[in-house]
């Protein structure tokens, strides 16, 4: 596939950004960041984008997606990224549903997918325990009792978990933490007896929580796929949603960098606009090649899903280390070159820093993905 | 016994009488820093207690001349008494901008009048002092501030607005640069000017950061009259006098945040962090990638630390390092953005959260730490307008 | 058979039939370059009966019109003649400057008369042409060149110095920037001509450089005669051909130092450094600094081979990148001196030898090359004309 | 001691400076690095430089020394750094001349060290084996014969072996390679059957030999005090040479920056001087600040091996890593800044980005010292 946009995908970027334009500002951030309680996000909007049918882009159409693939769907992250929007599409739509549609037995494919493509049934992925992502690092246990498991431990950073009906959780059926065996996603209700759900809002007016399990009892058949198949699903999700919370990313760094590059045109001092001061120039400048690398880089990482290349997790970890990087450039430089203005909570560039920075610690930093690219390729 | 070893004597006497208990030693009470003013308020009696035994020893200031409210001692004098605190465990309660920005250029350029009139109420800390700088349109071009003031028979009449106002909604007078002349080039238009907050037409307005509730505020001045006698130096020379203060509040920002106690206590704690968030049992750190960045980190500090000290020590030795000082605020100011991100990516997710019922306050302090932190490479002289003074002051770069 | 596939068809049958086997396949001898001129020799028989071969037939420059040498394929012909001789493991023999950067604008700006006289000689490997642009007063402000030709009759003296004209020693004509006007703007005065080089009044001096002896020299104009006919365009206006011609130097640069097979062997040979000097036997890089930097730069790679992929797909789907020419200019620059500075600090101590005993060949030259590696952000335009084009042209940053 | 120059150092440093510029000249690299043989230093220099005394700066007086500190060492080494002095000072003096110091027993020091110190007797030492600085990595054996020690193995990188009367040979007695114990340092004449020496110029234009020992034959008593010591020895040696080595590039790098700083104010383009583009501004403005940190480093890791304080070692770390990247940056910076010129032959500043390539790799370079300072840290 060529790194360009087809026309259909342009076409689908052009009504994606109509469609922030008109139901989406950043001010809402400031709104949701007070809510103490509640959905994370606006249940409306939600509506709106799954009857566009963005939430089935990457489901196949037997279970009511539209069988496209991640080049489309990077297309309709790149510009909610670039509005900064709020909406369970990382967690519902491709961490959990992709747990789901890639660890899923038939049965449950069909009974949980078609409610994730139309919206109406909201998943999230519980797997994180340790401060930094770090997939193998899991302790909570799954006990057999009887024909039941009983499953406990503390999960942290469950995206969108307040919205969830459904849980997807590791848990371990064998080995210790840090092992790569021995991992089980299990399906959990959100609602079950001895299941704590802790609200957190994020610097970026996500809402995440953190979850307690003491002793909650599941069937045997809300395990996902088979036992111990866990480690399996997760690397092809996490590698998958790197791609896509990069393509995410983007957006915010096109964004974040024009709005700046703007302010440089716009903002006078010392009797001359900003924009002519060299030092300031070349640092767009720069800051320029790095926005276009990590265009180029997604684009091709997202391509390389739908062709299954072989070198797909390393484009992954390349992908998510430099949107990692260059977003977090975005921050620095935006905040830094509006000055004054942008350390203010009124102006909107704060609010690409935060984003960028709770973005760059999910799925893995650029210093967690460059240890995994040197170990996926064997130095 | 020498002259000095009898003050030593005589102070360490006076601060065993008169320290007490709750400003002294581990059980001490004081508070960071008390800034006085008409509104300070006191958690606890001792502390007020130690602060009115100071001022009327002259001890809150004690390297200025007693009719200002010092204490004459000379720089071994202080020295010395400064080692006699430390002692026993206590310090001046006592910390002010009047203190360590306005006064010294009130000292060199104000009239006795006004000395007399200002210095006392400082060093008893009577009055609080903020600074009115900073306009919003004017950013790193200082000078080219457009706060108005005509000059009306014996009153300026002021009309404009100040950003950056640290503390004004909790201060009492403000110190301010103002327009008094539009037709001459930019630098020679501005006057230095003394106004005292509770005048008719002057109002604040607190300013939310990136990281919540902060210190600064916007200051409106609406036809504010202020007398021609509050006026320090002659009528447009400000300028000469905005500079001085500023080299004075470079100073006091590189020791405040210099390589002191605080400095060194938040270094165990970034290496303890990364220990405790990511460490093994044997105490190393997985994360190859994350140790080297704490080791260049760790390695920056004490490269920063001998540049500090050897600032210091070429001081003691009458050489100066001068408009170096930009160096410091231009180094310093970016380390701690550094460090301080650093730490939060050690310690992950919880460095994560705006607010929420899983988090410990400390944490979410820590964050919005970190956040106010984005505001050290830009509020007091952006690190562009510190390379621009290191091109031109130092290295002699030409325009 | 469709016409493309009848012409596929064919050419696969003359090449089976006319490239000699040293021009193909693991056997070809087939030097990098081959860059023609009066003073080129070959190496082997069938480099010169492959060339000569090709020249008769036009496929040297397949795209030009025939009456210039060429053969005038259309783009997909010229596609499917690559896939062909690339099936069989050849490539044109021939290279020039005189191709690459001289033609293009010839054909858009030259007379007619003038086409038929140079472009000929350049399709046939005859003439190698080099570039005097560069002067050492001058450096990266092109334009404000000194090399002077004033009209006298029907031709120009010339008296001036260029620098940087790679292998002007070797080459026989050069195409060169002179002042005709003093008087006006820098841009507006500056002309196009063509010069033998075996004038009299032209010489040529190599240039030595921190890597030893260069391709660069020093050319000098000393009251050197060049009649009217030589000058390309009107005349003061060469400055519009200059520019253009540096966009065809560009790309080619680009090119030739792309994502290419020349690059990705030398990728697979950065990791087979490290692992041949420092690995442990399971293939681990113990210094964990060097192993991220080789990640980083390794991750850097797959940027930039995307954003060229990119840069490719866009430019076929008619969406050229323009001035972002630039972006590829310096991120490969610097990328190429860090991937060659990490392999010299990867293989150690033998990277540290200019000369000696006991040090192979091969690792001398790879030394040198990274010192000459340091021109590659000043040479071509310096990284910093780089930023500045990206900040005016593509960002539109004011002036 | 205070960060500062005493009146005795900055005389000394004066001495030094006058000296250097009155006798020396960069003009004499160009022709050292085209002798293929002989001595890779001017013979007469080095006399000079011992009659004045600072070939026995750190000895103490009983062995011939004058018994000063390395603060008075780092003045001289920086101003030979500054001119890129060539002479076997880092070698002789540093190295070896410690490694005899610290090591040796008493008999040993009288019989070595006077020569040291008065320049009449060049020692070098002989440790390394790895591409890279790597202490422990020594291959090369002693196997005992009789009372004798057989020594096999190859060294690379002996600065200035050429013209060294007497190598200190760094040996197994025990252990295998890559291990702490079993170290042993041995006195060897550069003449001995069995010892060959290869000469190589380097980049900056100085000299070190590779050796290979064939079965060499030394007596017992020509271990460097006792067997097994020596990776304490070699340990205080590397400390001390990557402070020295610091100090002498930290002459370069003040040097470096000062041309470069000049030739911003004196180059025209574009009808100005490029020094009062904001973009170079700024660049030489960090730069200063690295200049200044490095100096700092230097000074205080000079001061603590004098006062013999605890954290000396890491200090060496931090200030030879310190040293390493901001010469590298002064060979980067000091080029790009002179455009064409600086990549010529004829300009000098390329020699400087020589002298830091070689100077960043000697002794270990600042990420051998990242990892270095973390072992030492405990992390």
């Amino acid at each position: 596939m060529a790194l360009v946009l087809t026309e259909e995908q342009e076409l689908l970027r052009d009504s994606a950004r109509g469609f922030v334009a008109d139901q989406w500002n950043i001010d809402r951030l400031r709104k949701l960041r007070s809510m103490s309680s509640g959905r994370g996000h606006d249940e409306d909007l939600w509506k709106q984008m799954a009857e566009l049918g963005w939430t089935g882009i990457p489901f196949a159409e037997e279970y009511g997606g539209l069988g496209l693939g991640y080049a489309e769907l990077g297309v309709v992250l790149e510009e909610l990224g670039r509005g900064l929007v709020v909406a369970p599409f990382l967690s519902s739509i491709v961490l959990a549903g992709s747990a789901v549609a890639l660890g899923g037995n038939d049965a449950q494919r069909k009974s949980l997918l078609p409610g994730v493509c139309d919206g109406t049934r909201l998943l999230a992925l519980a797997y994180q325990e340790s401060p930094r992502h770090d997939p193998y690092a899991i302790a909570t246990a799954a006990r057999l009792d009887g024909d039941d498991y009983l499953l406990s431990g503390r999960k942290v950073l469950v995206l969108d978990g307040e919205s969830a009906d459904l849980l997807v959780v590791a848990a371990r059926t064998g080995g210790s933490t840090g092992d790569r065996d021995g991992l089980t996603l299990f399906l959990v209700a959100s609602d079950v007896p001895g299941l704590t759900l802790k609200r957190n809002v994020l610097l970026d007016s996500r809402c995440a929580v953190n979850i307690e399990l003491d002793n909650v009892r599941v069937e045997s058949n809300s395990v996902l796929g088979a036992p111990g198949t866990g480690a399996d699903v997760l690397d092809e999700v996490f590698a998958r949603a790197a791609v896509a919370l990069s393509a995410e990313m983007l957006g915010g760094i096109q964004e974040s960098f024009d709005r700046t590059v703007e302010y440089l045109k716009e903002r006078d001092q010392f009797g001359v606009k900003i924009g002519t001061f060299q030092g300031l120039k070349h640092r767009a400048a720069r800051w320029f090649c790095e926005v276009e690398l990590t265009r180029s880089i997604v684009m091709d990482a997202l391509r390389a899903i739908d062709e299954q290349r072989e070198q797909q997790a390393m484009l992954a970890s390349a992908c998510k280390a430099r949107a990692s990087d260059t977003y977090r450039l975005c921050g620095k430089e935006g905040i830094q070159m509006h000055g004054g203005m942008g350390v203010t909570d009124e102006a909107d560039i704060g609010f690409f820093m935060k984003r960028a920075r709770v973005s760059e610690l999910l799925l893995g930093d650029s210093t967690y993905h460059r240890n995994r690219f040197a170990e996926l390729g064997g130095y | 016994m020498s002259d000095i070893e009898t003050f030593r004597s005589e102070a360490r006497d006076w601060l065993e009488a008169n320290c007490p208990a709750g400003a002294r030693g581990p059980d001490s009470v004081l508070p960071d820093v008390v800034w006085g003013g008409r509104r300070q308020t006191f958690a606890h009696d001792d502390v007020k207690i130690w602060l009115e035994r100071l001022i009327e020893r002259g001890w809150t200031v004690p390297r200025w001349p007693t009719q200002y409210g010092g204490a004459g001692l000379t720089e071994e004098q202080d020295k010395v008494l400064r080692e006699e605190m430390r002692a026993i465990g206590t310090r001046s309660p006592l910390f002010s901008f009047g203190m360590a920005m306005l006064a010294p250029v009130l000292m060199e350029y104000a009239t006795e009048e006004q000395k007399l009139e200002h210095l006392p109420k400082i060093a008893r800390g009577e009055i609080r002092w903020c600074q009115g700088y900073s306009e919003p349109g004017a950013g790193s071009d200082l000078a080219g501030l457009q706060c108005r003031a005509v000059r009306e028979g014996d009153h300026y009449t002021i009309n404009g607005q100040k950003i950056w106002t640290s503390d004004a909604d909790v201060s009492d007078w403000i110190f301010a640069l103002v327009r008094t002349d539009t037709e001459v080039p930019k630098h020679d238009g501005i006057s230095f000017v003394l106004v005292d907050m509770e005048t008719e037409g002057v109002s604040v307005s607190p300013i939310e950061l990136i990281s919540g509730a902060s210190p600064f505020c916007e200051t409106f001045f609406d036809n504010v009259r202020v007398p021609i006698g509050n006026r320090v130096g002659e009528e447009n020379k400000g300028w000469t006098i905005a500079k001085r203060l500023l080299q004075y509040e470079r100073s006091m920002l590189a020791e405040s945040t210099g390589v002191g106690s605080g400095a060194s206590t938040r270094r165990q704690s970034l290496l303890e962090v990364a220990r405790e968030s990511l460490a093994t049992p044997e105490g190393q750190l997985p994360d190859a990638g994350l140790r080297d960045e704490l080791v260049q980190y760790e390695m920056d500090r004490l490269c920063y630390g001998a540049t500090y000290q050897r600032s210091t020590d070429a001081a003691k030795a009458g050489q100066g390092m001068g408009p170096e000082s930009s160096m410091f605020k231009l180094y310093l100011s970016e380390m701690n953005q550094r460090g301080s991100d650093l730490r939060q990516r050690l310690v992950g997710h919880v460095s994560l959260v705006w607010d929420g019922e899983d988090v410990p306050a400390e944490e979410r302090e820590m964050t919005r730490g970190w956040l106010y932190g984005k505001a050290g490479t830009i509020l007091g002289g952006t690190s562009e307008i510190q390379m621009n003074i290191i091109a031109k002051r130092v290295l002699g770069l030409p325009d």
